[in-house]
């Protein structure tokens, strides 16, 4: 299903799609916490984008270590350690494939929020990447086990991830930086969520 | 957005770069990435590694050098550095005495520090850390990521530092940290935002009679925007919630009055006529005063109090002799 | 005007109240007016003498204490000091070796202080002073007042001070006081007016593209407003002023970056990263390097850029020991 | 015709103007020079009103030369020199009389000016006070040789001293502060020659 060149096109995409969001992501951050994801995310795929063209004929696993790393060592910020861990776990997960069906794309990407979890030590409703992330996997995995095709589980992901990120307008932040508007981080919506339904987005449009 | 750079993305490497330029007596920077550490390397000492998001100079750059830090790590502006960076850094000043890391409690600065010292240790460098979270604007609960770190940071910067030189071994220096993060409580407000470069746009904007109350040093808004006061008022109401958090009756301590960035000397000076007086009513004894610019927020104008609550130990280590770019001290004589 | 003070009445009398407490270890305030002196007298040596209108700090209450200045007299904000107060000054810090005044060259200031020494004359004090003319900004010729005194005051200040803390007699102290005025070239530049508290508004408004060349240290617009550049254009500007006023070819200089009061050290630190490479290029070496807030302008934003051409007393001198608010050096060893 | 009693209240009614026109004469500061001219002279003629009381049984000599000594004390900058030293010089010359005649004011006058040209090395057309100081001075000592009243006499001053303000405005300044500004400081009305027409035009006004 995905092999190396389609792997490395798809977070091509991403990167554009990162850059394209850049300034909206970055507004977002403005409003909750320091106006800087969006320049971060830019960053770190532009980074990424570099190397893309010497991975695509890696295997599966080490393609998402290289991007993990690349992310760890230019992104910084809270956004880099969480991405960046992400698709390093996913890599190691991912060790030695040449190709990835769809049970292996979902226990890639089961594995970097897990990661996610553990590096950021927070869990739903915190008003963090989670909660898109966590819907939008749980939506994914459901259809999935109902057997459907990739496209309309993707899909599946992409309107979960949405909502998600619709629903972290009314939570207050317990984590990351924008915990410390406490009350005023409420009616706000998180930029980690965002560029989370960003990505899923940009892969289902290619599937 | 009216700032003397040249690029946006050119910022922190041109910042950097004008730093050691300045001041090549005591800095030096390493090839990967913004880096700064001691011109020569000091052997047979704890080496002190801090860092941050850039845009809060002279921190951290400013404070290596002789009884302070011996490496600064800066980050794009506002945004914590990588973990490489961090372990390039620890890598470079590593002794055998070990390295401790400042850290200041924000989520990246926390997981990049943490990713970074685990990298170090892989390599056999012993290395430990302290995460400093003087904000008393943020309570600390369960359900938080608890107090920021801010300009009280700089006082561990001096004291440990202070204490490393004077060859003691790890465990006792990040001791003493521990003591001044426990003993160091700061609070901040502001009456104009500021604006990362690259974003272009400031993180928040004021009507003229407003002020944002609870800000921390990223530019991002407070705990919550209240009309404007004067001078003698928001010191007040910074003060009255810094000794509600800490009991501060009888203490001697070191007060620091830091600006924001764009904030005139004027302007601290005069709030700090009125800290001095509320402590001296209070019944505290003020040790030592620092008034200027140690951790900013760019061009945000607004200031921050700190109370650092002293004992003998920590009197004696902040006098003791620093020369870096942005803290000296002649030490060897106390004063008055 | 957006500011944190109490009363545009009580700016300058609480802003050195505020001083005084935070420094009671350098300095002391005289009952009459704002004159600040060291905490303790230092006999049997020339007393240094600066001051001029407030809104400049640190400059002057800053530069008090051991290497540096004996007394700093001001006024009210961006206006002379008047002759009494600058008498007082005088008479308490004279000794038998006599009394400098260092004095900026404007109408106001020199008229002043002139007056100030007759009185103190008329006393038997033995009094001399300086008048510096840093600025190139403005042309000196018959038909002017000749060039203002701005930042390069300050190193007159570091290095009289030093050669009269080693008990030059008061010949010497002027001659090197003297030779650092023939010496040192400054001109500056702003992208945003500041306001005098009194008055309430800024003294003159630029658009976003606009800047203002050849400004004074007093929020006075400059002698030409231009298109606005980036930071290495404008510091060309000025080195290209600077440069084309005293032949500098092959010799050893000191730089000052000086900061107008709100622009960021970040901002310093970048024009520094551009001067630096210029002056290399250039084949002129740099010996020193000070990066900072010297003698500004409120909350201007704005630097100026100063080049002290030196001589192997000068550079002694600069490295002699300081301890003062706002400038120190450890001195004893030289660095680097 | 002019006793101590007399001389305190036109000291008062020039105080009272001084800080009427603060705001204005500040202004016109700040086009050229620092934005204080209003402010320095609003607060030594303030000072100047502390003192006036206990001055009005005194003789001309003496409250001339307290009001100088004052505004040398409390003004600072370039005015508070000037202005302090025409009064304090004026004192000189009334030394002793308990009466001015209108030949005594002129005389107290024109020491006052010369008294402004000595301390501030400047003469006519370098766009200062004395630009609104020589014309009326000369204008009055006109009238008098006329045998003019005193009334004729200072409203011929006044005239001539708001022809040197305006006059100022086409001049490039090559004294003070506004001589930095060179070229530009042209279209701009001096604001130390605006304050002296003010207080002579206040002095006529008790005539
Ligand atoms: N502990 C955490 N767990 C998961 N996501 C987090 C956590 N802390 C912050 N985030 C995410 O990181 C985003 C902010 O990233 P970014 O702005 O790049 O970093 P920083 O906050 O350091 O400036 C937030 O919008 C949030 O989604
Ligand atoms: N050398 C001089 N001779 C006469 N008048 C002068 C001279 N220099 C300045 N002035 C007058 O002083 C006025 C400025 O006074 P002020 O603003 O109070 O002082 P400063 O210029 O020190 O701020 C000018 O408008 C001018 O009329
Ligand atoms: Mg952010
Ligand atoms: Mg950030
Ligand atoms: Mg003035
Ligand atoms: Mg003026």
């Amino acid at each position: 299903m995905v092999d190396g060149k389609k792997l490395t096109a798809v977070l091509m995409q991403i990167s554009h799609k990162m850059t394209e969001q850049k300034d909206y992501l970055t507004r977002l951050d403005a409003a909750i916490g320091d106006s800087d994801h969006g320049i971060n995310m830019a960053r770190g795929f532009e980074a990424v984008e570099k190397k893309l063209p010497s991975l695509a004929d890696k295997d599966i696993g080490t393609i998402l270590k290289t991007v993990g790393m690349t992310l760890v060592s230019t992104v910084g910020g809270a956004s880099g350690p969480l991405y960046g861990s992400a698709f390093m776990k996913a890599g190691v997960a991912m060790a030695g494939k040449e190709d990835m069906d769809l049970s292996d794309f979902l226990e890639a990407m089961r594995t970097g929020v897990e990661a996610v979890q553990m590096r950021g030590r927070a869990g739903a409703g915190e008003k963090t990447m989670l909660d898109s992330m966590l819907p939008a996997m749980d939506a994914m995995e459901e259809e999935a086990s109902a057997n459907a095709q990739i496209h309309t589980v993707l899909k599946a992901g992409v309107i979960a991830a949405w909502d998600g990120v619709e629903g972290t307008k009314d939570m207050i932040a317990t984590k990351g930086r924008a915990s410390y508007l406490g009350e005023r981080s409420v009616g706000h919506q998180d930029p980690g969520a965002t560029s989370f339904a960003y990505m899923l987005e940009t892969i289902a449009s290619m599937f | 957005m009216k700032k003397f750079i040249n690029d946006v993305d050119l910022v922190e490497e041109q910042m950097i770069q004008g730093m050691v330029k300045a001041y090549p007596q005591y800095l030096k920077k390493l090839d990967c990435g913004n880096v700064v550490v001691r011109a020569a390397k000091k052997e047979r000492k704890v080496a002190l590694v801090s860092g941050g998001g850039s845009g809060h100079e002279p921190a951290h750059g400013g404070f290596v050098g002789e009884g302070m830090l011996d490496a600064a790590v800066a980050g794009a502006v506002f945004t914590s550095p990588t973990p490489d960076q961090i372990y390039e850094a620890v890598k470079e000043v590593a002794t055998e005495a070990g390295v401790l890391l400042i850290v200041k409690n924000y989520t990246g600065d926390v997981m990049n520090f943490e990713m970074g010292e685990e990298m170090a240790q892989m390599e056999g460098i012993r290395v430990d850390h302290v995460i400093t979270n003087d904000d008393v604007a943020v309570k600390d609960s369960l359900y938080t990521v608890g107090r920021r770190g801010v300009a009280g940071t700089v006082f561990v910067h001096k004291i440990a530092g202070a204490l490393a030189e004077q060859g003691a071994a790890l465990p006792e220096v990040k001791a003493v940290a521990l003591k001044v993060i426990d003993n160091v409580r700061t609070m901040g407000a502001a009456i104009a935002p500021c604006t990362v470069p690259a974003a272009g746009n400031p993180g928040f904007t004021l009507g003229e009679n407003e002020m944002e109350v609870g800000i921390g040093i990223h530019g991002e808004p407070g705990t919550h925007r209240e009309e404007r006061k004067t001078a003698d008022e928001t010191a007040d109401l910074l003060l009255d919630q810094i000794l509600a958090d800490i009991d501060y009756a009888g203490s001697e301590v070191a007060v620091m009055i830091n600006g924001a960035g764009a904030t005139p000397l004027m302007e601290l000076y005069i709030i700090n006529n009125h800290v001095a007086d509320v402590l001296k009513e209070k019944g505290i004894r003020v040790y030592r005063t620092y008034v200027g610019e140690y951790m900013t927020s760019i061009e945000m104008q607004g200031f921050s109090i700190s109370l650092l609550k002293l004992d003998e130990q920590m009197k004696e280590l902040l006098d003791a002799k620093a020369d870096t770019p942005a803290w000296k001290e002649i030490g060897g004589k106390t004063h008055g």
